[in-house]
């Protein structure tokens, strides 16, 4: 079952150079199933996370043929049915934890946020289900954790409050911005552990937006890749090892390995024509 | 070349001091490539600043060339040690043109045959002088890396600390700069001190890795070691499982 | 943790006690630097030089200089502020009386710039770059950019002479002079709790246009800082969490980003009624308000030290105390700083 | 709009800072205080040549112009209270020369001193006074002083001793209370804001009309002549001309205008080289504009005048009317040896009309090559820089003239018996400007002790013309007036020329 | 967070990685359309930009000799031939305001080339330093902050006696501890940055840092800083005139004409109403130029 459609998408922004044209013509429709988004900095990862959320600012231009999401034009919302949607149908894991939770409310008060925007429920119901959130994601004494704020805490642990405030309203859609570019290989494994355990159980499809294409070989089931505002592969992801745009394999080839060490390592050289041939496999 | 003993460090705070070194025993041989990883906030960097003068009030002993690194002052270091920084972005002063920028050194030390020196070190790093008006904005970050290098070795040291010189880059400009380090160091015969989080990176480059976990060094492995799998710390073995996952 | 607390108060003492010393310090080398004589202030210009002695050596200006700032150091230490030339009644007392009048009129000022400044300032932020935001900017601009003394005049044209809603010069009617008991010192409070309406409805009228100028340069100052201190805030990461939330706009503005300007605008709040105290100098002029702005300026001219000294100290305390209870503030409302 | 008991009075309280009558200089202090306390004579403020009795009932000059014994009212009591006797005001006039503050300057003038004072005055029953002269003087300036210094004012010696602290002779008090026997009395007065008198229903004269009457500090004229129009005040007192000037013929306003024996004059500094040539004052002096300034400054502030003797007095003389064309004025600076001018400075109050006449000088001074940059600043600095002899040029008013006697300027403006530095004659105009002629001199001490007023007026006909020949260094070019508005419903009140306006009389409708 | 921000940012296409060169006056001219692209700020750059004309040129705009009295024409009301009319003593209010803008950029220029770098040099100074330097400055700082500033510069102006330059000193001297602050946050910032660190490393002395590195990146927001600083300045000159304590006369100097003004100012609004119009607008110029500057150095577009 389709989940979300994008077709054509193109984000424009308005900036002193001029317009800029950040994502050209990205299509494509999410099952329920682990969607990579990958591709170098700069070209147009996050931009359509926050495109489908409408969360650019205001003097963006968003123009699509089509971005549905179930029967809602995502489109054609206004603010109040775009707000409808946030948190309770899709929602979005943000970047760095450090900057994205709100140093002067409590952790907890922020998670039961999300959750009592959507529902009418009391705050000690609210809290409830907060705690028990946090509980699932594996922090070990969610009473204390609640009452803290973010600076006390630290940022594998900010990660996960950043997750369970995005699932705690089940959405049907994440998306996860980076979630561990922040952190370290083992709280990133962590993260991600809990990010699958949850999305298994609550049937939740995800938009995974990195630019470690390691990580998404081994995390996701199927692969965007970007590159100048387009897509210009779509893949499996454990048939990355054998893309067929030179892009992809330019990505994946310059990456130092630790079992075959090579001399010199290959440096890719970008062509012109990516940017505007439709590349076809 | 490069010999730590038993180096601690404390960092002053306003209400009490927190220990993030702890009994560092380091040594690099001269044209050594000399790797170290571990979780972040483990005190790599902090090394490396002991080193480069910029943390004061360490206790142990550290000598640079058989000199012990109290007597030496910044400027005598200079000529011998010089930095490459994480960030390509914050390295370079952006309100100076790059010809400004690798003419300081060079200035500060008052020696002649500057605009030789200059072109000199633009090609070892595989840039032309139609580089020398710009400003670092108009320069992408691998360029910017390439400066940064430029300046390092446009006076000659011996040592050249690099600390996670290529975090801040794409993977395909960091192969790139990786393939740059390589070539400068075989043809100069310099001798590295390496900072990097990602195993792959060090493992690429360095003969000998040291593996920190809160301010201490846990093991110190050979690259064919890592490769093998012949760690004894369980940090480390985390650490080489999550890299070779990945792969 | 108790004992760097300890030491930390100690450093903060330190530091306020220094401070002080050297606002002593300075106002005594103005007082000295000064030209004018407060000699001639006490006896007038036709006096002959015997008189002028006689007054010279009272007020112990022939000592050597360092035995003067001794015995300033030590007046001022001792809470010996001396007597004012220019009323001839101890500084404290005259301090005293003329604070009431400033504060009754900064303390409306205040109301005002708070009460208007900080919704325009929301407002401006929230609708940057569009017209809302140009207009409110360009009227908080105007504000900050007229002269008070100017605006005054022409207030006081346009509203007593003209249209003579608001009272003239002066905090009341000059035929309520000493016609009610003094209770705290603010007209506005004695007027009524003496139960005289109509002093009161006198005493209102004439502190409405000088506190609403004052009031509207406020407005301008604090609508700026809310402004930018509300940009910063809404370029934030946390602030598109909170709508990725799916929250209202209402709540993400009030309840995310306000909560985090509180305390900066507290602060600058705080510092801008301080400014009100010394600041409302030129309206006090216009308006004959016999405030502290007034007070300090005629014992200035007058060269009278002692009533200079004194003030300076006063308000140097008063921002000392500022600073103090901002830096609470953020205590108390900044966990970061917990 | 004012409530009928009540008179409200706007002025400038910048220069009240002390209500002793042994302290306090300027004219403010002295309307205050004649209301607060009463003096043993009067003059009569439409004709100040007649001589009223007030706590004196009667008093006889002796036959040798040696001394004037006085008796005193019996019904007269303090506002305390006490009665008022003759030692009230024998340690009246004995406090203000122990005190020796600013008003001791008059009597010093006239030979009183600390020492002799006690020998001089005398009481010679519970209400005879008598007062004998240190030297021979004319009798008539002992009773002017009198009856207008603001020192003789008489005090409730008792209440004030109960208020001495470390022998001040109860001055720390007298500053912010009052100690008289007037027809109203103190019943608040804070600095600079307001000062509120009450009706003293004992007064010992007709008793006062109005209840109570308020002052209030105003500095701004506009203020003063918005609420005046409007009738918030009663009466306004120091307002600028062109307030002054749109309230005339206003409705409801009446603008009463008096003179004052005070002089505005401009001065030059003997002290600087340039300036003590003769020539270079002459041309300075019949450079400036009496005329444009009386015509279009001056007016409600003074009014033309160039003699140092007050108009009016038998032995002013006619007007000179001093006057240079420009190439004249050129000339004279050539002959002094400044054919292409000089620069100098000009200091002057920072008000009208000081400021206004500076400016105007010094765009007269520029035609005929002489550059001038005005130093404009407060009483205390400009005055203070002209005690110091530390000017070259200022505009500046002075010259006492409160007593309807030559005396009264020629002592302040050109008597300088010392000229060196060292003096410090500072009270003296004349020794401020470094003018020195010992002529003038001999001629006011000779008058000065003249009781036969025929001679006297020659002698000082010849002081005024040496005085122009010589061309002393302080040219009048104005003489003050005082200028109030009163409001229509006011009656009575009567601007008197010694300043000491007595408001007993004040009726209001 | 600031690197990965740039990165994001970084410029994508393959022309802008071929990097066109700017130079110098491409990138102020730049900056400028920019800054003119904002009403607001353009509106101040056309105000300023008047004022500059009117003072250079004031000769040539001033119908009148701004000085020469004429006492047979005083408080003459607007008309043709005087278009703001005339003051007390005939003179022309219009070419007195046209003049007077000398006056009041020589105020500005003169307190600004004081203030500024007396409070760069302090600030970087304390900034870099730390330690007793840092203690020493910043106490001093805080004496002249905590001191109220028109009482100091009515006290200097006082002690100096009054005139514009004692004037132009008294409001230096108030004016500078918040560059000094703002220049001292700003170093600390700057302090441990890593091409500071780089310039030390390579042996650059203290001074060499101060001055080629550290001063440099300073300057932009020091400059916004001292052009909102010229509208203060302004309006506390203003008030000093207005006080008496400014410009003395003849001086045109605006707040003065008001001052002087105001006595006639009910029959004769001319005489305040305009040089209080041109202080407003001026200041009001100078505030929406800083401003404009600021947003263009801290560009927030959220
Ligand atoms: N608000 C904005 N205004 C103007 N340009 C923008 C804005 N946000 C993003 N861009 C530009 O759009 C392009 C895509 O940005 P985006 O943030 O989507 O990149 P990304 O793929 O997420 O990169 P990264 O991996 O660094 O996060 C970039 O070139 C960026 O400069
Ligand atoms: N200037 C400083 N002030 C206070 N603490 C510091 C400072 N610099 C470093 N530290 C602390 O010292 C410890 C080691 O820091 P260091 O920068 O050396 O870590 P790192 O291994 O380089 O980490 P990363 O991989 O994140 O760069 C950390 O806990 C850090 O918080
Ligand atoms: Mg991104
Ligand atoms: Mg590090």
């Amino acid at each position: 079952m389709d989940v979300l459609t994008v077709e054509k998408l193109n984000v424009t922004f308005r900036t002193d150079e001029g317009l800029k044209h950040a994502v050209r013509d990205v299509s494509f429709t999410l099952r329920n199933e682990k969607l990579a988004i990958v591709g170098e900095s700069g070209s147009g990862k996050s931009t359509v996370g926050k495109a489908i959320l409408r969360l650019n600012p205001p003097s963006t231009r968003v123009t699509a043929e089509k971005l549905q999401f179930g029967k809602t034009n995502l489109l054609a919302c206004n603010e109040k049915e775009i707000r409808a949607i946030r948190g309770q149908h899709i929602s979005m894991i943000m970047q760095d934890p450090k900057f994205s939770l709100n140093p002067v409310m409590t952790v907890g008060e922020q998670i039961s946020e999300a959750l009592s925007v959507h529902r009418n429920i009391s705050r000690r119901e609210a809290k409830e289900a907060a705690l028990e959130m946090l509980k699932e994601v594996s922090i070990a004494d969610p009473e204390h954790v609640y009452s803290q704020y973010p600076h006390e805490i630290s940022g594998g642990m900010g990660q996960r409050v950043m997750i369970a405030m995005m699932v705690i309203p089940e959405p049907d859609i994440i998306i996860a911005d980076e979630p561990t570019s922040a952190l370290d290989v083992s709280v990133q494994q962590d993260v991600l552990n809990i990010l699958t355990r949850l999305i298994e159980k609550k049937n939740i499809s995800l938009i995974f937006i990195s630019h470690d294409l390691n990580l998404v070989k081994k995390f996701c089931d199927r692969v965007l890749v970007m590159y100048g505002g387009r897509v210009v592969e779509s893949i499996k992801a454990n048939e990355l090892s054998n893309a067929s745009h030179p892009y992809t394999r330019g990505l994946m080839e310059s990456l130092p390995s630790l079992k075959h060490r090579r001399e010199t390592l290959p440096v890719m050289t970008r062509d012109q024509n990516w940017l505007t041939q439709e590349y076809t496999t | 070349m490069i010999s730590i003993q038993s180096l601690s460090f404390d960092m002053p705070g306003s209400t009490k001091s927190k220990r993030i070194l702890n009994d560092i025993n380091i040594s690099i041989g001269k044209g050594e490539c000399f790797g170290l990883v571990g979780e972040s906030g483990s005190g790599k960097t902090s090394i490396l600043k002991c080193l480069a003068g910029q943390f004061q009030g360490w206790e142990g002993a550290i000598a640079i060339q058989g000199k012990s690194l109290a007597e030496t002052s910044l400027k005598e270091r200079s000529n011998t040690m010089q930095m490459v920084f994480q960030d390509p972005y914050g390295a370079l002063h952006p309100r100076h043109t790059i010809r400004k920028i690798l003419n300081e050194p060079l200035a500060i030390k008052g020696l002649s045959d500057k605009s030789e020196r200059i072109l000199k070190a633009l090609k070892d790093v595989g840039l032309d002088e139609t580089f020398l008006p710009r400003y670092p904005h108009q320069l992408s970050g691998g360029q910017r890396q390439r400066v940064a290098i430029a300046r390092a070795i446009i006076l000659d040291p011996d040592i050249i600390l690099l600390d996670e010189p290529t975090s801040a880059l794409d993977v395909s400009v960091q192969a790139e700069i990786l393939n740059l380090l390589t070539s400068l160091h075989r043809r100069h015969q310099l001798t590295y001190l390496m900072v990097s989080h990602d195993l792959g990176v060090i493992a690429h480059l360095c003969e000998r890795v040291a593996v920190m976990k809160s301010g201490e060094i846990v093991e110190v492995v050979s690259r064919d070691d890592l490769v093998e799998g012949n760690v004894a710390h369980a940090y480390t073995k985390v650490l080489l499982q999550h890299a070779l996952s990945r792969e | 943790m108790i004992r760097s607390r300890v030491s930390r108060v100690t450093k903060k003492t330190g530091v306020i006690l220094i401070t002080l010393f050297g606002l002593l310090t300075m106002t005594f080398v103005i007082g000295r630097l000064m030209p004018i004589d407060p000699v001639l202030a006490v006896i007038g210009p036709d006096a002959d030089s015997s008189t002028y002695q006689q007054v010279f050596d009272e007020m112990g200006l022939g000592k050597p200089i360092w035995v003067q700032y001794y015995y300033y150091l030590q007046d001022m230490l001792s809470g010996d502020f001396g007597r004012a030339i220019l009323t001839g009644s101890p500084v404290i007392d005259d301090i005293l009386r003329v604070l009431p009048a400033t504060i009754e009129l900064a303390s409306i000022a205040i109301m005002v710039g708070v009460g208007l400044g900080v919704p325009l300032g929301v407002y401006a932020a929230t609708h940057r770059g569009r017209l809302g935001d140009h207009l409110t900017r360009l009227i908080t601009l105007f504000g900050y950019s007229t002269p008070v003394f100017w605006v005054g005049m022409v207030g006081l044209i346009i509203f007593y002479a003209w249209l003579n809603w608001a009272g003239a010069a002066g905090r009341i009617g000059f035929a309520y002079d000493g016609m009610f008991t003094s209770y705290t010192g603010f007209y506005l409070v004695d007027t009524l709790l003496s139960g005289n309406i109509e002093a009161f409805v006198s005493a209102l009228r004439h502190i409405a246009l000088p506190a609403l100028i004052l009031g509207l340069n406020s407005v301008s100052f604090i609508g700026r800082m809310t402004r930018s201190f509300m940009l910063e805030q809404l370029s934030q990461e946390y602030i598109k969490t909170a709508r990725v939330k799916g929250l209202s706009e209402r709540s993400v503005i009030w309840k995310h980003a306000f909560k985090n300007i509180r305390v900066q605008l507290l602060t600058i709040v705080a510092l801008a009624y301080g400014g009100l105290l010394e600041g409302a100098v030129l309206i006090e002029t216009v308006f004959a308000w016999p405030g502290f702005g007034q007070y300090l300026t005629d014992s200035l001219l007058m060269g009278d030290m002692n009533a200079v000294m004194a003030s300076v100290l006063f308000i140097g305390l008063v921002f000392v105390f500022l600073n103090l209870l901002s830096d609470a503030l953020y205590k108390m409302f900044d966990p970061r700083t917990q | 709009n004012t409530p009928s008991d009540q008179l409200i009075i706007a002025l400038k309280m910048n220069n009240i800072l002390s209500l002793d009558p042994a302290a306090s200089t300027g004219n403010d202090i002295a309307f205050i205080n004649a209301n607060l306390y009463d003096t043993l004579i009067e003059l009569d403020p439409e004709d100040p040549t007649i001589i009223l009795p007030a706590l004196a009932r009667d008093w006889e000059v002796a036959d040798d112009n040696m001394s004037i014994s006085f008796s005193l009212r019996e019904d007269v009591s303090f506002h305390s209270g006490n009665q008022l006797t003759a030692e009230d005001v024998v340690w009246t006039f004995e406090r203000v020369l122990d005190l020796n503050l600013a008003l001791a300057t008059t009597w010093k003038a006239l030979g009183f001193t600390k020492e002799n004072i006690s020998n001089l005055i005398s009481e010679t029953g519970t209400h005879e006074v008598e007062i004998k002269f240190p030297r021979e003087l004319d009798p008539k300036l002992v009773i002017y002083t009198l009856a207008t210094s603001p020192s003789a004012f008489i005090i409730d010696k008792q209440l004030v001793l109960e208020h001495e602290q470390d022998g001040d002779l109860g001055h720390q008090w007298l500053t912010t209370n009052s100690a008289g026997s007037g027809a109203f009395s103190l019943e608040q007065w804070i600095p600079q804001d307001r000062i509120i008198m009450v009706k003293n229903a004992q007064y010992w004269g007709e008793t006062p009309s109005l209840e109570r009457i308020a002052m209030r500090n105003l500095k701004e004229s506009q203020t003063m002549r918005l609420m005046i129009e409007r009738g918030d005040i009663d009466v306004a007192i120091g307002m600028s001309v062109p307030d002054i000037r749109s309230l005339e013929g206003a409705e409801g306003v009446d603008i009463q205008t008096t003179q004052r024996g005070t002089l505005y004059y401009v001065a030059v500094s003997m002290q600087n080289d340039i300036l003590a040539n003769k020539d270079v004052r002459r041309a300075i002096r019949g450079t400036i504009n009496y005329e444009g300034i009386n015509d279009s400054i001056m007016p409600y502030y003074g009014v033309f005048h160039q003699r140092p003797v007050k108009l009016g007095l038998p032995a002013t003389l006619p007007e000179p009317m001093y006057s240079l064309s420009t190439d004249e004025a050129r000339k004279l600076l050539a002959n002094a040896g400044y054919e292409n001018g000089f620069t100098t400075t000009i200091r002057a109050l920072n008000e009208s009309p000081f400021i206004n006449v500076a400016i105007n000088l010094q765009s007269s001074l520029e035609r005929i090559g002489i550059n001038a940059e005005i130093i404009s600043g407060t009483g205390n600095q400009v005055y203070g820089a002209m005690r110091d002899r530390r000017f070259d040029i200022i505009v500046g008013r002075g010259g006492g003239g409160f007593a309807p006697h030559p005396d009264s300027n020629l002592t302040p403006l050109l008597f300088n018996p010392d000229n060196s530095d060292s003096a410090k004659l500072t009270n003296f105009q004349g020794w401020r400007t470094g003018y020195h002629n010992e002529r003038i001199n001999e001629l006011i001490m000779q008058a000065v002790s003249e009781a036969d007023s025929e001679l006297q007026n020659s002698l000082y006909a010849e002081v005024q013309s040496i005085y122009d020949e010589d061309v002393g260094a302080l040219f009048p070019f104005s003489q003050m007036v005082n200028t109030v508005a009163v409001r229509q419903e006011v009656e009575g009140y009567l601007d008197d020329p010694a300043a000491m306006t007595r408001l007993r009389s004040v009726t209001k409708h | 967070m600031k690197n990965a921000e740039v990165v994001r940012n970084s410029d994508y296409s393959l022309k802008a990685r071929h990097n066109p060169e700017y130079t110098r006056v491409a990138l102020f001219v730049k900056s400028f359309k920019k800054l003119c692209r904002n009403p607001l700020s353009a509106s101040g750059v056309i105000i300023v930009a008047l004022l500059l004309i009117c003072a250079i040129a004031a000769p040539l705009i001033a119908t009148h000799n701004p000085l020469e009295q004429d006492l047979a024409r005083v408080l003459a009301s607007p008309s043709l031939a005087h278009w703001f009319g005339t003051d007390e003593y005939g003179r022309d209010v219009f070419s007195r305001l046209v003049y007077g803008s000398r006056v009041t950029l020589y105020i500005i220029f003169l307190v600004t080339i004081i203030v500024g770098p007396v409070g760069l040099l302090v600030g970087t100074m304390s900034g870099y330093f730390g330690g007793w330097v840092d203690s020493v400055f910043m106490r001093i700082t805080d004496i002249f902050i905590s001191f109220p500033s028109l009482v100091l510069a009515l006290a200097f102006v006082a002690a100096l006696g009054p005139g514009l330059e004692h004037a132009v000193i008294a409001i230096a001297i108030t004016s500078w501890p918040p560059v000094a602050r703002l220049a001292r946050a700003e170093t600390l910032t700057l302090r441990n940055s890593d091409y500071v660190v780089a310039a030390q490393l390579q042996g650059a002395s203290a001074c060499r840092v101060l001055f080629h590195y550290i001063s440099l990146m300073c300057l932009p927001s020091l400059i916004v800083r001292l052009t909102m600083n010229m509208a203060t300045v302004i309006l506390t000159a203003a008030a000093l005139g207005f006080l008496g304590l400014g410009a003395q006369p003849p001086l045109p100097e605006w707040g003065a004409m008001i001052s002087t003004g105001r006595s006639y100012m009910l029959e004769s609004w001319w005489l305040v109403a305009f040089p209080g119009a041109a202080i407003m607008l001026v200041s009001l110029a100078f505030n929406l130029l800083g401003d404009g500057l600021r947003d263009l150095l801290d560009p927030r577009t959220e």
